[in-house]
């Protein structure tokens, strides 16, 4: 059990990666075997992710050194600085690594029954857990470098999901957006890991941290990450690819792609608080990160209202969504620098952001469901065609009421309390900010009343007469979202005190990032 | 298909190319080279064939689903390898010392020694697996496809 | 477990599920007090219209792009150029990323000489 | 002037991520778009090779090495990974041409696009 715990930031990443290339060799043996692989395989990250959390929030930053004598040997001998691939999961890592795990279990579970009807599912399987492997290794790895082949890794076989029913055009056209800029910002976020490694001839993000000096040449690179990090996770004005590849996913593989860009989103933070910390003038990129997050609320949010396709009606949401953790964790960069303010509100702000960002992905994921159940059960995803589901397909209609219920903010639903934090917090910090928040959040309600009114309810339809509920696994796999849901709404405290705080001071104590490597050097 | 004469040369050719790619792979860890590169001569050779005799001759002999076996097994067998490591450390490399490619050259100048750098050489050859067979299923396929089109027009 | 206890005030979701139900009691105490006369089946219960036949199920359903028509015809103003920037032409999303790398390393610079 | 000499590889990646960003929002044809990520690539490449280069170091290749101090062979590690990724990229882009090709029978990416707004 020790040596699980040990192993467990390498094993998280190599297990599913192992299991992916494994999945096309056994699909010839049996179908059903394959099913088995893949499901156990994902329980099993998960138990390992669980257990590593544990471990972390009783002893602190797990190091994980590759390929050396022993796991905590970060700096080999005869050398000052670390040059192997060094894995670096504190306790913001974690919290993502939970979400990822277990919104790809549910979306797993999902396709179990969705993809019955798909051809080549052997490489289906094998994309999916690749994209498990991406999001993993990107929240945990030390190591800029590797943030970049994980993000390329992420954006492959994400690309590769969203244009897997080649039969629509539609999906070809939205992976070839989102393998366009994914390319694109990879290459800009290599050429500014080129501009640190020739400054500092370093690549680990916390001997990075320790020399950085926040020179011009940083500042240029600083403006490379930033934007290609806030192109990969959607923000507005670089949002547009989002609908495009969302709304023509697979099912299951949107809520994925989602987290995906949610860890994106960790990356974007793990740059700026750790990696540049308070040497960077954080008051300006703390408002640029403000100013992306609150046009992400507001136009994603309007461009939700006018939509009728309801999966495009989602994928505006998730815009809209991530523009609260943008604007919370934003607040806690403007104020990094001045600890009278981040006691007082910058810290509620962050956590405000990071719960967020784990009840987004669960309510986010839920709704990506269901609106893929009703594509899978009737053909269609135009909200204009559509009414009166509520009568044949009770359990879907009940998931989306309660997923609609928790994004719209309202009490006593976790996305409630998630944004009370953010409301509260960064009315002390600048009101008007706060007031085009709670905005945000009422349109937010209009939109969905507007989608379940044409989607669920009205009178029978006569051409949907026939139209049965989801097979049992797509409702298992929203079940358990919404099981974790409602546990999350019922019991915010417990949430917020284990896994939301830790994350946030992981955030906020970029010395310890660094002494877990440097060993105080 | 194309004419006799670059079928002819092409025949000639294809074996050295295939030879060299190998000696890429084989030779990674003394000189440049390595999986990748191995990897890429030896389907470039394959693309050669494909070029000279058209890639629906090709297929009657080399099915997709072979190469899809061929790669996975060289992903899997790669990262067996770094499993293999596990008691130390994920990719350690646990067959220093051992008899295959265990050898530990002085260091400083010193004539080549083939049996060394471990597990390096095997890693280098199930990514050359994986190498040849995803680029020369990528350059069957497109040739499939591109082909189809044109007949289709 | 379940309360969260902000710089300012907390938030209990069970004392709000509480006061639901407290408010969902009063709500059919209410509702048990009212008539009982109503017939189903009967024109009681059948959709008024100003005295016309009631249209079929397929009309009856509000249609999603006419929810809200009110809503966009006000800001107009703001959706027809926000519509018109979302092109879905690829070469455009990288200009919008072209013009915010440059904007946000012009502003650093400018904001470093400061 | 041996500085000026060793800062005209950086003009080349100037000129070439230039190149590359200018194909990529000008042209409208798709192939051209995967061209000009190709050159990007190329650039980064380059900027990365070029980093690589120490004066007066010697290649890390034990083998009958010169006397001298050898060059930590970390860029042409990373640009191998980059170029492998490249790869990757770059085909999975083009099959998908093809197939949008299939399709709407043009690789416009205004004409072929069916999404907007």
């Amino acid at each position: 059990m020790h040596a699980l715990v040990i192993h467990s930031p390498i094993l998280v990443i190599a297990i599913p990666l192992l299991a992916a290339f494994l999945t096309p060799l056994i699909s010839r043996v049996s179908e059903k075997a394959r099913d088995i692989l893949v499901i156990a395989t994902l329980v099993f990250v998960e138990f390992l992710v669980i257990i590593l959390a544990r471990d972390i929030y009783l002893t602190g930053i797990h190091i994980y050194t590759l390929g050396a004598s022993s796991p905590s040997l970060t700096i080999p001998e005869h050398y000052m600085v670390p040059v192997r691939i060094i894995l670096e999961v504190d306790a913001m890592s974690i919290f993502m690594g939970i979400i990822s795990a277990t919104v790809s279990l549910a979306a797993a579970i999902y396709s179990l029954s969705y993809m019955k009807e798909e051809t080549g599912r052997d490489m289906y399987y094998t994309l999916l857990l690749l994209l498990v492997v991406g999001m993993l290794g990107l929240e945990f790895t030390g190591d800029m470098f590797n943030l970049f082949v994980f993000l390329e890794i992420l954006s492959i076989s994400g690309a590769a999901l969203a244009a897997f029913r080649t039969r629509f055009a539609d999906a070809l056209e939205g992976g070839f957006k989102y393998i366009v800029i994914s390319a694109v910002g990879a290459l800009i976020i290599l050429f500014a890991i080129g501009i640190f490694y020739a400054q500092y001839n370093l690549l680990n993000i916390a001997a990075l941290a320790q020399v950085i000096q926040y020179t011009m040449l940083d500042k240029i690179a600083l403006a490379l990450l930033v934007t290609a990090l806030a192109m990969k996770l959607a923000g507005v004005p670089l949002h547009m690819w989002a609908p495009d590849t969302y709304s023509v996913a697979p099912a299951g593989t949107t809520p994925m792609i989602y987290v995906a860009s949610q860890a994106c989103l960790y990356a974007l933070f793990r740059v700026c608080f750790t990696l540049y910390g308070v040497t960077l003038n954080t008051a300006t990129i703390g408002w640029i990160v403000i100013i992306i997050g609150v046009l992400s609320m507001f136009v994603g949010v309007t461009m939700a209202v006018q939509q009728s396709d309801i999966k495009r009606l989602m994928a505006y949401h998730a815009i809209s969504q991530s523009g609260y953790m943008l604007l919370g964790l934003g607040v806690g960069l403007a104020v990094l620098a001045n600890p009278e303010a981040l006691a007082a509100y910058g810290r509620e702000a962050m956590s405000g952001g990071i719960f967020h960002i784990v009840n987004n992905a669960l309510y986010k994921g839920l709704l990506f469901l269901t609106a893929e159940t009703l594509f899978y059960c009737l053909g269609t995803r135009d909200l204009n065609k559509m009414g009166g589901m509520c009568r044949n397909m009770k359990y879907t209609s009940i998931f989306f009421i309660i997923g609609a219920l928790a994004i719209s903010g309202i009490p006593p639903f976790n996305g409630f309390t998630s944004k009370l934090m953010i409301y509260e917090s960064v009315y002390r910090f600048n009101p008007i900010l706060s007031v085009i928040a709670m905005l945000v959040s009422i349109i937010t309600l209009a939109s969905f009343t507007k989608a379940f009114q044409s989607a669920f309810t009205g009178p029978a339809l006569p051409q949907y007469r026939n139209v049965k509920e989801a097979p049992n696994s797509m409702l298992i796999g929203m079940g358990l979202l919404t099981i974790i849901i409602i546990f999350f709404s019922l019991f915010p405290g417990l949430i917020v005190n284990t896994i939301v705080n830790p994350a946030t001071d992981a955030l906020i104590n970029q010395a310890s990032y660094i002494n877990a490597v440097m060993g105080g050097l | 298909m194309m004419s006799k004469i670059v079928r002819t040369i092409s025949n000639l050719l294809t074996p050295l190319i295939l030879i060299f790619g190998l000696y890429a792979i084989m030779h990674g860890h003394l000189t440049p080279g390595g999986g990748f590169q191995g990897g890429a001569v030896f389907a470039s050779g394959i693309a050669l064939l494909i070029v000279a005799f058209g890639s629906y001759n090709i297929q009657k002999k080399l099915k997709e689903h072979h190469f899809s076996i061929l790669e996975s097994s060289g992903a899997v067998i790669f990262i067996g390898l770094a499993f293999g490591g596990i008691a130390t450390v994920f990719f350690y490399n646990f067959l220093v010392g051992s008899s295959i490619f265990g050898h530990i050259p002085p260091p400083g100048s010193n004539p080549g020694d083939i049996w060394t750098a471990g597990i390096i050489p095997l890693m280098n050859i199930a990514v050359g697996l994986k190498v040849i067979a995803g680029l020369s299923v990528i350059v069957l396929v497109m040739a499939l496809a591109s082909s189809k089109i044109e007949i289709e027009e | 477990m379940a309360t969260v206890v902000s710089s300012l005030d907390f938030w209990d979701p069970l004392v709000c599920i509480i006061a639901f139900i407290v408010l969902i009691a009063v709500i059919y105490l209410f509702r048990s007090r009212g008539q009982k006369k109503y017939k189903k089946g009967t024109a009681q219960t059948q959709i008024f219209l100003s005295g016309e036949e009631a249209p079929g199920a397929e009309q009856q359903h509000i249609k999603a792009q006419n929810i809200y028509w009110g809503f966009f015809q006000a800001l107009k103003r703001y959706y027809d150029p926000t519509i018109k920037a979302h092109t879905g032409i690829i070469n455009d999303y990288i200009i919008w990323f072209i013009a915010l790398a440059a904007a946000i390393a012009v502003i650093l610079f400018i904001v470093g000489l400061i | 002037m041996t500085g000026i000499i060793f800062n005209i590889p950086f003009l080349a990646v100037a000129a070439l991520v230039g190149i590359a960003l200018y194909i990529i929002i000008s042209q409208r044809n798709l192939i051209k778009i995967v061209m000009g990520i190709v050159i990007l690539e190329s650039g980064v490449n380059l900027f990365l090779i070029t980093l690589g280069y120490r004066e007066a170091g010697i290649a890390p290749i034990y083998t009958n090495a010169p006397e001298g101090v050898m060059v930590l062979p970390i860029p042409q590690a990373l640009t191998l990974t980059s170029i492998v990724i490249g790869v990757a990229t770059t085909a999975l882009m083009l099959s998908m041409i093809m197939l949008i090709y299939r399709h709407s029978g043009d690789i416009d990416s205004e004409k072929s696009r069916k999404m907007k707004g």
